[in-house]
């Protein structure tokens, strides 16, 4: 689960001299939020976004029309790009979670991933959000229950222990710290082949676990 | 977590290659000559494109116009190319050379010529890294190792010091390959990066591109002639014909419902591993490609297919969908499709005209004792006593009985041709015995009398080398009616033009010269002249393996046909299994100059097999993605005949070693012992048969039957 | 029988189009052919006979009676040209000829049959190429005496193992070819296999080979001449008429330009022609 | 690599040995008395058989060729019972032989009206001649004795038997002595650097030769400094751009240039540059001892004539190596990894390229050499070319076999450093 396994591998690239025009109908095109700009041998010299090529009005404020014209036509990619000691990446090794903390810390929905300054690959934060709906197994039918448990070393076992006592499977199995109560813990189980039934029976002998939600999902 | 979960789609992605249009043409002393038109496909994020053709169908055009790479005299005329997004017609050199060798690599044919003789290996692969990532050479270098080590090459740090012609054919081509992945490229071309390396090699290299793919998610655009190979590393297939791509579509639904005549065709002419000459048929595509300057009018194809109305003639077809993502260019493509079943079904039927396998025994006319054939080579130091010696066959024996074919199987180097020279009298026997329908042919062909010579022939591999280019065709097959006095003189010319048309070519092949004729006419005039004094045994030497595979099958089906007219009995050498299990009843499997496995062609192809042989069969690649083939693969290259391994010549290779107690020490001490499976099927093996019976069928591939 | 003359007339007239197709070529043949057709009407075209003295005119530059001027015995240096060119067209070809036949028996014996063989042929042809070829000439010509035919044996001598090596090396390549295996299977004998199977398709680059030789034989007899190891006097030798000349180049500039001019236009025409011819068959395979 | 190379030196050796004896054969059993050659038409056949034993004529084949190649002084000092010693006499280029009498006199016998003299050197150069009477008696009685003449021979002296009447020489080489009764010529031979006398000279060849060497050396080594550069920058010009204007220029011009006789683009030079310009001398004459540097504007024309001839030569080699390579695989290689195209050319294209023309440029200083005596005979250069010429048309045969090997063992020396050049450039045979 590291961030080489998530990264989309051979991202779209462009070249620093390419004009701002192009780079608007290229990212447009090929539905890009997000384009890398590298030199040779894919070294990373910066980063393009929509609002990267969105240009400061108030530069344009004291040209007339054709010379706004004129200056949009000669504006590349290496005027308006975000420069590339700038631009935060992300090492292939790097933890995905990690890569998710880093892009929430600097709020930016997008991580060039970098080897040694060349560009192999880039992960957004749609490919997190994949990562996470692959985690929890969203999409595949089964019984989800979330308990609430304390936040108290070995009461996550209790859970699975109870489960597998069942002879059962695990399909996806998350936690998080319960929303609004500190001091507790919720966890996700997903659970295949069997009743929500059986589930909620089994899972509620467990002491000091709460069933706080249960679905077919 | 051991269920298995549907990953989540990705968005809509955009390929990393797409071709729209694409035409390319040459400029020649005819003038302009397209070579490539119309051609459109795309290749996605770690998805492979086999392209596949005979040659001379513009694949490899296609391939270098990818990176505007044609030469002085090559253009691209029209159409679109589309790299990651951005089209690549019209760039200028400099931003092409910036692509090439980092985001777009190319893997070509033969890898002892893709490499600079006079460089190290390490300096052409670090210059990759240092041209395009500007790294510190020692940096480069720690790079390289680590690459050679990821395509399985063996003591990397040494290879990089060396030269490429210390290397074999197969750590070339994985040097190569290393190269072409330094960079990370997004696409990976590749032009028969198989084609000139023996079948075992071949495989292991197919199994290394798979797994590469996997790890760096590249596109490859993976050109081939063979059907086989195509079906194993491709997801999606394009067939080119005269410069078109005239049917594309992903791999199973292309192999399982051809839907474009020459699709068809190409999967009918050639053998399949398993089918035989007793119960199937080849079917040739008659005619030739046509040369890029004499394209027909209408369809490209037209004038060789066999489902051509008079509107192929007048217009050419559109490229029309069938199913998804399945073009098709022919009019008649629905019909061609549910034809086409019935037609590649139809191949494996008996036909009313294959002759019935004669089994009841017959008399032995070639018996072949302990022969060994050694040379011996220059010494490597100034002042040695031993000449070292080269076993190019080392003790062989076998016999053929009377009309029944033979054939020999085994690696390049594995002392097959060299055998075979030495019945036919080129190379001297420095052991054993032979003898030829009760004389002693254990001499030189100069030593042998007239009639003894006559009656052993031989058809050779290449077509271009195998006819005399300063002779007309005529004069060629009528030397051995001469000089044998087969024909009385003034019929010689009759007899020739008999000869011709028993190899379905007219009498006005008679004054033609070699370079006039086709590649397959070529060996039909060879053959020809093979059989023109009436031998009695025939030696084929790799007849087929020069040739494309359309003209393979009416070669193969002319031989077939001497051998029924004729009752010749054959020798037949080859290194394809499929072709040798379709045409000899015998099958002999060889190894550094022995003889491993003997027997009738069914048994060699089932269990129990020699280890050799069982690696051999699980690398044939098989024409059909939803065969399944065992992988077994031998490490290393084949050892050299200078210094054969002790023991058990393959116990360096050995994969089935283990099977022996103690890890097969004995194979090491001691050579194994013949061991009879039947009275005719033979093993060279210290592994008892019981255990080698129970081997599985490498090939669990069963016959589809269409009915 | 008719359609295979027409047929060879066809194919005679094919290749004078691939040589006329390259103007190196045609240029170099153009050459050529003048120089051939000015030996072949030598009488007819010299106003003088070649080599009968004028006292009174020694040593003169162009005047209408002498258009090229005269040499220091009077002789007119224009008809010495025009005789001379037959001597040198005769002799080139001629001993290019014999080195033509020696060389290809030797190399096609060398090649065929290797070994022991090959290696004493090609020590022997190794040693006589190690001599600077001029020395060659100097000790040949030195030993038995200037004449016409010493002058084509030393050519030969000099140029059989050049020639020997070129056909060797195509021999070591052709015996490796399929058919030669064929014919050997046939059993053939070696005669037959190095004179009938090898030989014709070793004409090709033999011929060009022998093209650029002939030039080099007029370039050789040109510099024997020079030398005063030629053709003996009173014969009209090119290169022997500029030896002359050059002593008396500060009275008579021209009478050594013409001789000159004569022989560099010949061997640059020779070579033009071959090397045209070589790059249209090499471009035509 | 070093076996390769072990092996090309045998070859060499060979080459040379084999060359040794052809020069030998050719240069002595040519058609024709040496003897009468030298003396001329109207020597009496006395006087050629004397000079026949003077020179060792009258010995078998075999003995004179080991005699000429390794020199028979080791041999003949047996006759005379002392170590015989070559002297050079200074200021001259010339040279004396003596016997070596073991308190380190010098020894020489001179056959004078008095009778046979004896002529003694002392180490530090003084020189008396006394009356010998150390003659020695044979088994029929009579006095004889083995000594050393004052030209270089060791002759068998009788007593009593004063000269023979001979008559006077007419040519060349001048008659000294006619008073012995067997003539063996001493010499040290040319393996231990001693060619022989000269016939035409009458004197040592060594000297002129190795004077002569020198001056056609500095030539040709002026000459290839020249060419090499010139002709390897075109021939890759061209190579690159195979088929292109530039290249179809080069190749024409070097076509014509190779074409043009040495002796006729020589005529050319000097009809431009000394007759019609006048600006440069169309002679290279140089008084005997004087180095060709001294005056280098003598060699300006010389020069530039073997340039025109060789330039072109090797030009073509060069392009046809180039154009070869450049269209190799390996080459397409090197492109569709995206090197830049002078990293291509000088690293990958450049390397192989020479292979064959190196090779090719040092077997071809046969040419050269053949360029040099041409060039030398056009311009009156005093090289080697010129003293083997005049040799050749006197058939001075020391001074041609002598030559001769000395141009031989330059050809196979620069073909052995082309094998070198080879094996170095060419890592298949370093590494096999």
């Amino acid at each position: 689960m590291l961030v080489r396994d998530y990264m989309t591998r051979h991202p779209l690239m462009a070249d620093p001299d390419m004009s701002v025009v192009e780079a608007r109908r290229f990212m447009g095109e090929n539905n890009l939020r997000h384009l890398p700009v590298v030199g040779e041998g894919k070294r990373l010299l910066g980063l393009v976004t929509r609002q990267t090529l969105l240009v400061d009005p108030g530069r344009l404020g004291s040209l007339n029309v054709w010379e706004i014209a004129d200056y949009l036509s000669r504006l590349t990619l290496k005027d308006v790009m975000v420069p590339a000691d700038e631009v935060i990446t992300v090492g292939p090794d790097v933890p995905v979670e990690e890569a998710a903390r880093t892009m929430v810390e600097h709020r930016v929905g997008c991580l060039p991933v970098v080897d040694e300054n060349i560009v192999i690959g880039i992960i957004t934060e749609v490919d997190l959000l994949a990562h996470l709906a692959e985690m929890m197994a969203a999409g595949v039918p089964a019984v989800r229950v979330t308990v609430r448990m304390p936040d108290v070393r070995g009461e996550l076992a209790k859970l699975v222990t109870a489960v597998s006592a069942q002879g059962w499977g695990i399909l996806a199995l998350g936690g998080a710290p319960a929303p609004r109560k500190p001091g507790y813990w919720d966890a996700v189980v997903k659970i295949r082949g069997i009743a929500q039934k059986e589930v909620v029976t089994a899972l509620s002998q467990v002491e000091g676990h709460e069933i706080v939600d249960v679905r077919e999902a | 977590m051991a269920t298995e979960r549907p990953g989540v789609g990705s968005p809509r992605e955009v390929p990393i290659l797409r071709v729209e249009n694409l035409a390319i043409s040459y400029e020649t002393r005819y003038g302009e000559v397209t070579a490539v038109r119309d051609v459109s496909f795309e290749i996605g994020r770690g998805e492979t494109l086999g392209i596949v053709g005979e040659s001379g169908c513009g694949k490899s055009t296609v391939a270098f116009g990818i990176v505007n790479f044609l030469g002085r005299n090559g253009r691209i005329v029209s159409g679109r190319i589309l790299f990651q997004g951005q089209d690549l017609v019209g760039r200028s050199e400099r931003e092409l050379r910036r692509l090439r060798g980092d985001r777009i690599a190319m893997v070509y044919q033969d890898p002892m010529q893709a490499l600079n003789p006079s460089l190290r290996i390490g300096d052409q692969m670090a210059e990759v890294l240092i041209v395009h990532r500007r790294m510190k050479k020692d940096e480069a270098e720690e790079r390289c190792i680590r690459m050679l080590e990821r395509v399985y090459m063996p003591d990397p740090a040494n290879v990089m010091r060396r030269y490429p012609h210390q290397l074999s054919g197969g750590q070339q081509q994985r040097v190569v390959i290393a190269m072409a992945l330094l960079n990370d490229p997004a696409l990976l071309i590749m032009d028969e990066p198989s084609t000139a390396l023996d079948v075992t090699v071949e495989a292991a290299v197919l199994d290394l591109i798979n797994d590469l793919q996997e790890e760096f998610d590249t596109a490859i655009m993976y050109i081939s002639h063979n059907l086989g190979v195509i079906a194993r590393v491709s997801d999606k297939v394009a067939v080119m014909y005269a410069g078109e791509v005239v049917e594309r579509a992903a791999a199973e639904e292309i192999f399982l419902h051809p839907s474009h005549p020459y699709t068809l065709g190409l999967m009918r002419c050639v053998p399949r591993l398993g089918m035989e000459k007793a119960s199937s048929y080849l079917h040739p595509i008659r005619g030739r490609v046509p040369p890029p300057n004499r394209l027909p009018p209408g369809c490209v194809f037209e004038p060789r297919c066999d489902f051509a109305r008079p509107e192929c003639a007048e217009r050419r077809p559109p490229l029309k969908r069938l199913t998804d993502g399945h073009w098709v260019r022919c009019f008649f493509a629905d019909e061609v499709a549910s034809k086409g079943q019935e037609a590649l079904a139809a191949r494996w039927r008996k036909e009313a005209t294959v002759h019935e396998p004669q089994r009841e025994p017959t008399e032995t006319i070639l018996t072949v004792q302990d022969a060994r054939v050694y040379y011996s080579v220059p010494a490597r130091r100034l002042f040695s006593r031993e000449k070292p010696v080269v076993k190019a066959v080392d003790g062989v024996s076998f016999h053929v009985p009377k009309q029944r074919t033979l054939g020999i199987v085994g690696e390049s180097g594995c002392g097959k041709s060299t055998l075979v020279r030495a019945i036919i009298g080129l190379e001297k026997l420095s052991g054993g015995g032979m003898e030829f329908m009760g004389f002693d042919i254990s001499v030189p062909v100069s030593k042998r009398d007239l009639d003894l010579i006559r009656n052993i022939q031989m058809v050779f591999q290449n077509p271009d080398a195998t006819l005399n280019p300063s002779f007309t065709v005529g004069f060629q097959i009528a030397r051995p009616l001469r000089r044998f006095r087969a024909v009385p003189k003034d019929r010689v010319k009759d007899e020739v033009i008999r000869l011709l048309n028993l190899m379905k070519l007219d009498a006005s092949y008679y004054d033609r010269l070699p370079r006039q004729l086709s590649g397959g006419e070529k060996q039909r005039v060879a053959i020809a002249r093979a059989i023109a004094a009436r031998p009695e045994l025939v030696l084929c030497d790799e007849p087929v393996s020069a040739l494309d595979v359309s003209v393979q099958a009416a070669v193969l089906n002319l031989l077939l046909e001497v051998q029924r007219e004729l009752g010749t009995t054959m020798l037949f050498i080859a290194h394809d299994l499929s072709v040798v299990r379709f045409f000899c009843d015998d099958i002999a499997v060889m190894y550094l100059g022995q003889i491993v496995e003997i027997g009738p062609a069914e048994a060699i192809y089932a269990p129990p097999y020699h280890p050799y042989t069982e690696a051999l069969l699980s690398a044939v690649p098989i024409p059909d993605p939803t065969a399944e083939q065992r992988q077994i693969r031998l490490s290393g290259s084949v050892p050299s005949a200078l210094n054969p391994p002790s023991g058990c010549r393959f116990h360096t290779r050995c994969p089935r070693r283990e099977w022996l107690p103690d890890g097969g020490r004995i194979c090491e001490v001691e050579p194994p012992p013949w061991q009879a499976d039947t009275e005719e099927h033979r093993i060279l093996c210290h592994i008892p048969l019981e255990q080698l019976r129970r081997m599985e069928a490498v090939v669990s591939e069963e016959v589809r039957d269409a009915g | 029988m008719e359609t295979e003359k027409k047929s060879r007339l066809r194919k005679f007239w094919e290749s004078i189009s691939i040589v006329l197709r390259s103007p190196t070529a045609a240029v170099g043949l153009a050459i050529v052919l003048f120089w051939v057709f000015v030996a072949i009407f030598a009488p007819l075209l010299a106003p003088h006979d070649p080599l009968a003295q004028d006292a009174s005119a020694i040593n003169q530059g162009p005047s209408p009676t002498y258009p090229l001027g005269t040499d220091n015995l009077g002789r007119d240096i224009l008809s010495r040209l025009i005789y001379g060119s037959r001597v040198i067209l005769i002799l080139a070809p001629v001993s290019v000829l014999a080195s033509v036949i020696v060389g290809t028996v030797l190399g096609l014996v060398g090649g065929y049959f290797g070994g022991i063989v090959d290696e004493i042929v090609m020590r022997i042809l190794d040693a006589v190429m190690a001599f600077p070829t001029i020395l060659l000439y100097l000790i040949i010509i030195a030993a038995i005496g200037p004449s016409p035919l010493n002058v084509v044996l030393a050519i030969t001598f000099v140029g059989a193992p050049g020639i020997a090596r070129l056909v060797r090396g195509l021999t070591l390549d052709i015996r490796t070819r399929d058919y030669i295996r064929a014919a050997e299977a046939r059993g053939e004998s070696a005669l037959y296999i190095m004179f009938v199977e090898i030989l014709p398709n070793a004409r090709g680059p033999l011929i060009i080979d022998a093209l650029l030789r002939v030039g080099y034989a007029i370039f050789a007899i040109g510099t024997l001449g020079f030398l005063g190891l030629g053709l003996p006097p009173p014969t009209p030798d090119w290169g022997g008429m500029i030896s002359e000349a050059r002593k008396y180049i500060w009275t008579n500039p021209l009478g050594v330009l013409w001789p000159a001019l004569a022989i560099a236009s010949l061997v640059v025409g020779l070579n033009l022609f071959a090397d045209g011819l070589r790059e249209e068959t090499m471009r035509y395979q | 690599m070093a076996r390769y190379i072990l092996r090309r030196l045998g070859f060499m050796l060979l080459t040379m040995f084999l060359v040794s004896i052809a020069v030998f054969l050719i240069s002595e059993v040519a058609p024709g008395d040496v003897a009468r050659h030298i003396l001329g038409q109207f020597a009496t056949p006395e006087q050629v058989e004397l000079l026949r034993d003077q020179m060792g004529l009258d010995e078998p084949l075999y003995v004179r060729y080991f005699d000429w190649l390794i020199g028979n002084d080791w041999r003949l000092r047996r006759l005379v019972g002392m170590p015989l010693k070559q002297v050079l006499i200074p200021g001259r280029a010339d040279a004396e032989w003596y016997a070596i009498a073991p308190d380190g006199t010098m020894l020489q016998w001179k056959m004078k009206q008095e009778g046979l003299v004896e002529i003694r050197v002392t180490p530090d150069g003084e020189r008396t001649e006394v009356l010998f009477d150390g003659w020695l008696v044979d088994e029929n009685g009579e006095e004889y004795f083995w000594g050393v003449d004052t030209a270089g021979h060791v002759v068998l002296w009788k007593k009593g038997e004063a000269g023979r009447e001979v008559g006077p020489a007419s040519a060349g080489r001048a008659m000294i002595e006619a008073s012995g009764v067997e003539y063996y010529p001493i010499r040290r031979g040319l393996l231990r650097g001693d060619p022989g006398i000269s016939f035409r000279t009458n004197r040592p060849v060594g000297p002129t030769l190795a004077r002569r060497l020198r001056n056609s050396l500095s030539l040709a080594g002026i000459a290839f400094v020249v060419i090499m550069p010139i002709a390897l920058v075109l021939g890759v010009l061209a190579g690159l751009r195979e088929g292109s204007p530039l290249d179809r220029t080069i190749s024409l011009f070097s076509l014509i240039t190779t074409s043009v006789p040495e002796f006729a683009s020589g005529v050319f030079l000097i009809l431009v540059f000394a007759f019609w310009l006048k600006v440069l001398p169309g002679a290279a004459v140089f008084p005997d001892d004087t180095a060709p540097l001294q005056n280098p504007k003598l060699l300006i024309l010389p020069v530039l004539t073997l340039t025109l001839v060789e330039v072109g030569y090797v030009a073509r080699m060069t392009r046809a190596s180039m154009a070869e390579v450049m269209n190799a695989p390996y080459i397409r290689t090197a492109f569709l990894k995206g090197l830049p195209y002078w990293r291509i050319v000088f690293k990958h294209a450049l390397r192989n390229a020479l292979i064959a023309p190196i090779t090719v440029i040092m077997l071809h200083v046969n040419w050269l050499v053949g360029g040099i005596v041409v060039v030398e005979s056009v311009f009156g250069y005093p090289g080697l070319g010129m003293y083997l010429l005049d040799s050749a048309l006197f058939k001075d045969i020391n001074a041609i076999e002598a030559g001769a090997m000395v141009m031989v063992a330059l050809a196979v020396g620069s073909q052995l450093v082309a094998d070198i050049i080879y094996t170095f450039l060419n890592p298949r045979i370093r590494y096999t």
